[in-house]
């Protein structure tokens, strides 16, 4: 898997004019995708098709942000929840409390999000592997804990009552059904795309290094700590922005969105997806979303489906799903060279 | 914040007594499923996240032995040895395939088998609580010691878990099978290469302990409630146990467990709303200062 | 005649998808000290990894007096006889002196019990005072003599020696020659691959030269030392 | 959990799913709504912790609707469930909810959530319009907040308020009999068990007002260990324990407290107690603990009750719980207002509900009624009474009283700024 990055990095690198053209191919892709999707409603009546893209949303920025830590620095966190958490909650409090127009909470929360996150990365970060993975827990627990105790500011266990209000801004009202698709969408397409220009660009690269050789990367000049940090910021705001989705599709935000699980479920996404190509978790996302969604049609005792799956990745498979395919594809292609 | 009522506590003989005694129950019952924990990383390298699970099977074995034969001491037995056999089953079967790969994929089996260990017991148990009830012999006034007020049952507990602790300890320090495991946890190949079969080894480290959280859990039986899911909380307490005291160091569990049982039975008293909150801040500050843990060595 | 102990037929290693070793074969006798000899690189820890089961070959066979061993786990491999002394010693840094040996401790594979440790700190008394000193802290001399008498706790038919001499000092190393010379007298039967040529020459009775993974030359000892053209070929630092 | 209902359940949903994909592209609102079955969506616990909820919740509905099925449906229309697990997370239920009607075409909904996911089913309800009856969340600012307040929800649950009015004129009585003076309260750490704490004291203050409060606990939703708290409630040597834990926390706390033999040394109020879930489970149970009722069969003593009770035991094998009497209730206000208004539409059936008093087993006097202006259910049977260790438990229950819990609720919603 590395190896299969590792050489896209050698091919792409040194040729900047490559670069550029992928950029202008990634945009392309990008506006192509919104324009499927914010077209989906003219060809399907179906609200739960609708609301399962909108929760694809939420989940897909939030789990591709992990995957910037994971599969590309290196960094295994666990509790990037709490990030989608905050913005959540964040989002929620300030429409709630102040009542501003939605894209200004939006961008205070990204802010108070970026804020947060740089003083919990400050201290994470320069931690090795599962006791990075420990602390960036304990700081998700610590948070839950504190949204539940601060009830009077919170909601407490009961979350944001009441709905977060949604005041029509230039047009778009987000309490329409349709409106909040598309907006969704939008944020999902223009973050997915932010996310895949970081991590093309040279500091997706120093990324990459410091994930495959930490002490080369700073013998070589870079700043590691910096890069980590910069690197959890911005995830931070990503998972933040996959947080808002959720709080605008429930109207509301829940101390569930802060807990440990959540996190854990984005680590399942990535890995179910794989985190070797860049849309693996969004793959991933469909995937754990889709199997989520028929398995509890079917039985309440999801539990034991959903264990055997994850066996069948995790012992079967043994890598996410569109790095089997991915991997599928370059030894097809390598044997076909062959012949 | 209530500092009053703990400097209150402070200065008083028989609460002093009460609360440290209830802060000593706490921590070893959650010191044996801890040191599990702490072992099995030791030595497999792997961070059991199933281990509650077992903690849920022992008090389950237990109930049902219970039931079965109204006997206590063999209520215990069957906590301990069914899940050092369950233990056994899902080392050799399911994990010893994941051992080199990925961390996350690791996590991963074990966290499907937190799923379906739980819908097995929902199954099998059914989805409502149930309470294993305390044995008659038990069923006495608590002692009462420098006016401080200790159950009988607790002391049997603290006992049991300190047997443990010390037949563990001296067994890994002492016995040859002790010194093997504690070699396999260092160079297991060269262990192999001397003769020693290290995937029994691991199933038996795995056995050993799955069968003190299961022994932690029929221990629990008479005093907590039980039901699917109940392993989870005690699995995030040892967790943090085992991260304040250093994974893989077993002094670090019981000394991490102790501390934890002080700060809830002390914290409870001084900061009644926010004991919960006191773990992690207690953990985040621990694992800032030294991130390998009070007693845990840098990884090798 | 004596049988052979150990046959060691067209091996094939690889590591990873690059070959090591290329159809190594080799035999010890019983009661032998067979020196495996090399420059750095040439192949001998491989072949010994192989024969241990650490490296498992990809094609040809080991046999154990006659029994096809190759694919076995390296416990098995361990119980059948055979007892390997790794090239970097890897003696277990946190446990006493006393504690390696006794997790060496297994009866042979005929159930023999030639080496109670009393015997071991016999043969290498300079052991007996340091037995409860932590063995990470003994001297890279003493770590090399804790891990041959570790070994010999097993009670081998057979004893791998990797590059027993690698990194210590010349007295150590002439400290080490007499033991192994010790062994010998008592009827070891010994494979040591090295590349201090010298160090062997003393005290093998048999040499295979390996070069680039494949076996360029095998004979007596005397033989070797009269070769001049393949010490110096292969074996001339 | 072996019984024959379950598959029953799961053949109808994957009928409903093979159903889904055809119904989504087809003629949608209009064709449904003349369809000869109503489908009502049920989104609630039925894995984890508190499974229990949502089994006993399903099982009391399942109960009343082969009921109301026998005797002709929903004017007209025979009902038919569509039960579906939440795991008790928020963003779950409310995906849940909205999956119930917008992809199974279920025109009403019960929800069967407590806490948190019952907001946020409220607030799917808001969303889609949909009438949607809570049935589990006994949360008071769910009805009583005119914020929360929409024409289509309903809330057919006991509530805090209530039982902390009957509960405070009970203890208040008690404590002046016996003179208990020193209370501590010991209660789980999150909205219900704090807000009804609080309203427990307040009242009990104001029967009784020389009661003084010396310790408080707050232990940790499903923590599995009480030592520290009961060690503490032991240390402040109160005269009574006032506690709202519930369910498995509740009988763990007793099991724990007694063998601190604390039940000897106080009086102990546990409003959570006189319930099957709880009396049936603890197996030392200590006696003369003061409860308020759950659901008991003998209170209220009408032989409808008793019979109810029996019949559910009788399907189920195990005797219902406080949520399953709150369920049946909910299913047997939709059968009396579809016959009210001779049509199963949400809106027309929303109408109707609103201050409808219909004849109940739970009923104090036989009936329940759907207060109009809040939307909530009053005139339960409620009370409080003491323990035994054996069946009937709760021999004698002394009934609240109504009136008393009307002037008491109005002042409280005063001061809260809900009026």
């Amino acid at each position: 898997m590395t190896e299969l990055e590792a050489g896209r990095a050698r091919a792409l690198v040194p040729v900047s004019s490559g670069a550029a053209l992928q950029r202008y191919r990634d945009v392309l892709i990008a506006v192509i995708a919104f324009a499927v999707l914010a077209s989906l409603p003219l060809f399907t009546g179906s609200k739960a098709l609708l609301d399962f893209v909108i929760r694809c949303s939420a989940y897909g920025l939030f789990a591709t942000s992990l995957n910037l830590l994971v599969g590309y620095t290196g960094l295994t966190s666990f509790g990037h929840g709490m990030f989608f958490g905050l913005g959540a909650y964040g989002f929620g409090l300030i429409m709630q409390k102040l009542g501003v127009p939605i894209p200004v909470a939006f961008v205070a929360t990204l802010a108070i999000t970026a804020v947060i996150a740089a003083i919990i990365g400050a201290i994470c970060v320069r931690l090795k592997e599962i006791y990075f993975a420990f602390v960036t827990l304990a700081f998700q627990m610590l948070i839950h804990s504190t949204i539940l105790s601060w009830a009077s500011f919170t909601g407490g266990d009961q979350g944001l009552r009441g709905g977060i209000p949604r005041p029509t801004f230039l047009g778009i009202n987000l309490a329409n059904h349709i409106h909040l698709y598309v907006a969704s969408c939008a944020l999902l397409i223009l973050g997915l795309l932010a996310m895949r220009q970081i991590a093309q660009s040279p500091f997706g690269y120093t990324l990459r290094m410091i994930r495959d050789n930490a002490a080369r990367a700073s013998f070589l000049g870079i700043d590691v700590w910096r890069a980590k940090l910069t690197v959890f910021v911005l995830a931070a705001l990503f998972a933040a922005m996959g947080g808002m989705v959720m709080a605008l599709f429930v109207s509301g935000a829940y101390p569930e969105f802060a807990y440990w699980t959540i996190s854990g479920e984005a680590i399942f996404i990535n890995m179910l997806g794989g985190v070797s190509t860049f849309l693996g978790p969004m793959v991933g996302t469909v995937l754990l979303l889709l199997l989520n969604d028929t398995v509890t049609r079917f039985t309440e005792y999801h539990g034991i489906v959903l264990g055997v799956v994850i066996l069948f990745f995790a012992l079967g498979l043994r890598k996410g799903l569109l790095d089997f395919v991915a991997e599928w594809f370059a030894r097809r292609r390598k044997t076909g060279e062959g012949r | 914040m209530d500092l009053d009522a703990l400097a209150g506590c402070l200065s008083s003989s028989a609460c002093l007594v009460t609360q440290t005694t209830s802060g000593l129950i706490i921590g070893m019952l959650l010191f044996l499923v801890a040191v599990g924990l702490t072992l099995i990383f030791g030595v497999l390298k792997v961070v059991n996240f199933s281990h509650g699970a077992f903690y849920m099977f022992g008090a389950y074995f237990a109930m049902a032995a219970y039931q079965l034969t109204g006997s206590f001491a063999l209520a215990m037995l069957a906590g301990a040895a069914g899940t050092a056999i369950l233990g056994l089953i899902f080392e050799r079967v399911f994990m010893s395939r994941v051992y080199g790969a990925d961390v996350l994929m690791q996590l991963l089996v074990c966290y499907a088998f937190v799923l379906i260990f739980d819908d097995v017991v929902r199954i099998i148990w059914g989805p409502e609580f149930k309470s294993m009830g305390m044995p008659s012999a038990f069923q006495v006034m608590p002692l009462f010691i420098a006016g401080g007020v200790v159950p009988p049952y607790y002391l049997l507990l603290i006992g049991v878990a300190l047997v443990a602790a010390i037949v563990l300890g001296a067994g890994l320090s002492r016995t040859r099978i002790g010194k093997v495991i504690r070699a396999a946890a260092h160079n297991p190949g060269m262990v192999s290469a001397l003769g020693i079969n290290t995937g029994l080894i691991y199933g038996g480290v795995f056995a050993l302990g799955g069968m003190l959280a299961g022994l932690a859990g029929a221990l629990a039986a008479p005093v907590r409630s039980l039901t699917p899911g109940m392993g989870f909380s005690v699995l995030i307490e040892s967790f943090i146990v085992t991260v304040i005291g250093g994974m893989g160091s077993i002094l670090g569990a019981l000394i991490g467990a102790l501390l934890l049982g002080l700060i809830r039975s002390f914290g409870s008293l001084g900061f009644p709303l926010f004991t919960e909150g006191l773990m992690y801040l207690f953990m985040v500050i621990v694992l800032v200062s030294k991130p390998t843990g009070l007693f845990g060595k840098e990884a090798a | 005649m004596s049988e052979a102990v150990i046959e060691v037929d067209d091996l094939d290693v690889y590591y990873g998808t690059s070959q090591i070793l290329f159809g190594v074969g080799l035999s010890v006798r019983q009661g032998e000290t067979m020196a495996l000899l090399g420059r750095n690189g040439a192949g001998k820890s491989t072949t010994m990894k192989a024969i241990m089961g650490l490296a498992p070959p990809r094609r040809g066979k080991v046999s154990l007096r006659g029994a096809v061993i190759s694919g076995w786990q390296p416990h098995h491999i361990a119980r059948a006889g055979l007892g390997f002394v790794p090239e970097d010693r890897q003696i277990f840094p946190e446990h006493s002196v006393e504690d390696n040996l006794v997790i060496g401790r297994k009866k042979g594979p005929e159930g023999q019990d030639e080496w109670p440790i009393k015997r071991i700190y016999e043969v290498f008394p300079l052991l007996e005072p340091l037995r409860y000193r932590i063995a990470g802290r003994l001297s890279g001399g003493e770590q090399q003599m804790l891990a041959i008498a570790r070994t010999l706790m097993g009670n081998p038919a057979l004893l791998l020696l990797d590059e027993p001499s690698e990194g210590l000092a010349p007295i150590i190393v002439q400290r080490i020659g007499e033991l192994l010379r010790q062994l010998r007298s008592i009827g070891s039967t010994v494979l040591i691959a090295e590349q201090n040529m010298h160090f062997c020459l003393g005290l093998a009775s048999h040499a295979t030269v390996i070069d680039k993974g494949q076996i360029v030359y095998a004979a007596g000892i005397d033989e070797l030392k009269a070769n001049d053209a393949i010490r110096r070929r292969y074996l001339a630092l | 959990m072996t019984r024959t209902r379950t598959p029953g359940i799961s053949r109808r949903s994957t009928l409903a799913l093979m159903g889904a994909g055809a119904m989504t592209f087809a003629a949608p609102w209009v064709a449904r709504a003349q369809a000869k079955t109503i489908k009502i969506g049920m989104p609630t616990i039925l894995s984890g912790r508190v499974a229990q909820l949502g089994t006993s919740s399903r099982n009391a509905v399942m109960l009343e609707v082969e009921k109301v099925n026998a005797a002709g449906g929903l004017a007209g229309r025979q009902i038919e469930m569509v039960v579906r697990d939440s795991k008790g997370q928020p963003q779950e239920a409310a995906r849940v909810a909205r999956e119930l009607v917008n992809t199974d075409g279920c025109e009403l909904l019960l929800d069967g959530e407590a806490s948190s996911g019952s907001f946020a089913v409220h607030e799917v309800a808001r969303d889609l319009g949909v009438l949607c009856i809570h049935t589990c969340s006994e949360a008071s600012s769910l009805t009583a907040d005119p914020k929360q307040h929409i024409p289509n929800a309903f809330r057919c649950v006991r509530q805090g308020i209530h039982d902390s009015i009957v509960g405070g004129s009970y203890a208040a009585a008690i404590s002046k009999a016996k003179g208990l003076k020193k209370w501590a309260t010991c209660s789980p750490d999150y909205a219900y068990g704090r807000d009804t704490t609080g309203e427990f004291t307040l009242y009990l203050k104001r029967f009784a007002p020389d009661v003084e409060i010396i310790s408080e606990s707050w232990p940790k939703l499903f923590q599995p260990d009480y030592t520290e708290v009961v060690t503490k409630i032991l240390q402040a040597k109160p005269q009574a324990l006032y506690s709202c834990l519930w369910g498995g926390d509740l009988t763990s706390y007793i099991d724990q407290a007694n063998i601190y033999a604390m039940f000897g040394q106080m009086e102990v109020f546990a409003v959570n107690m006189a319930d099957y879930t709880a009396l049936t489970v603890v197996k030392n149970l200590p006696k003369g603990i003061h409860s308020g009722n759950r659901y008991i069969k003998t209170f209220p003593t009408t032989p409808e009750n008793a019979a109810w009770g029996d019949a559910y035991k009788a399907k189920y094998n195990e005797y219902p719980t406080n949520w399953s009497w709150q369920n049946a209730t909910a299913v047997m206000f939709l059968a009396e207002a579809a016959k009210k208004a001779n049509s199963a539409d949400g809106k027309k059936l929303a109408e109707v509900l609103k201050g409808l008093t219909i004849k109940c087993p739970f009923g104090a006097d036989g009936t329940v009624t759907m207060r109009g202006d809040d939307h909530t259910l009053v005139g339960y049977a409620i009370g409080w009474g003491t323990t035994i260790p054996q069946e009937p438990y709760v021999p004698e229950v002394k009934a609240g009283d109504w009136k008393t819990i009307f002037e008491l609720e109005a002042e409280w919603k005063k001061s809260k700024g809900y009026t």
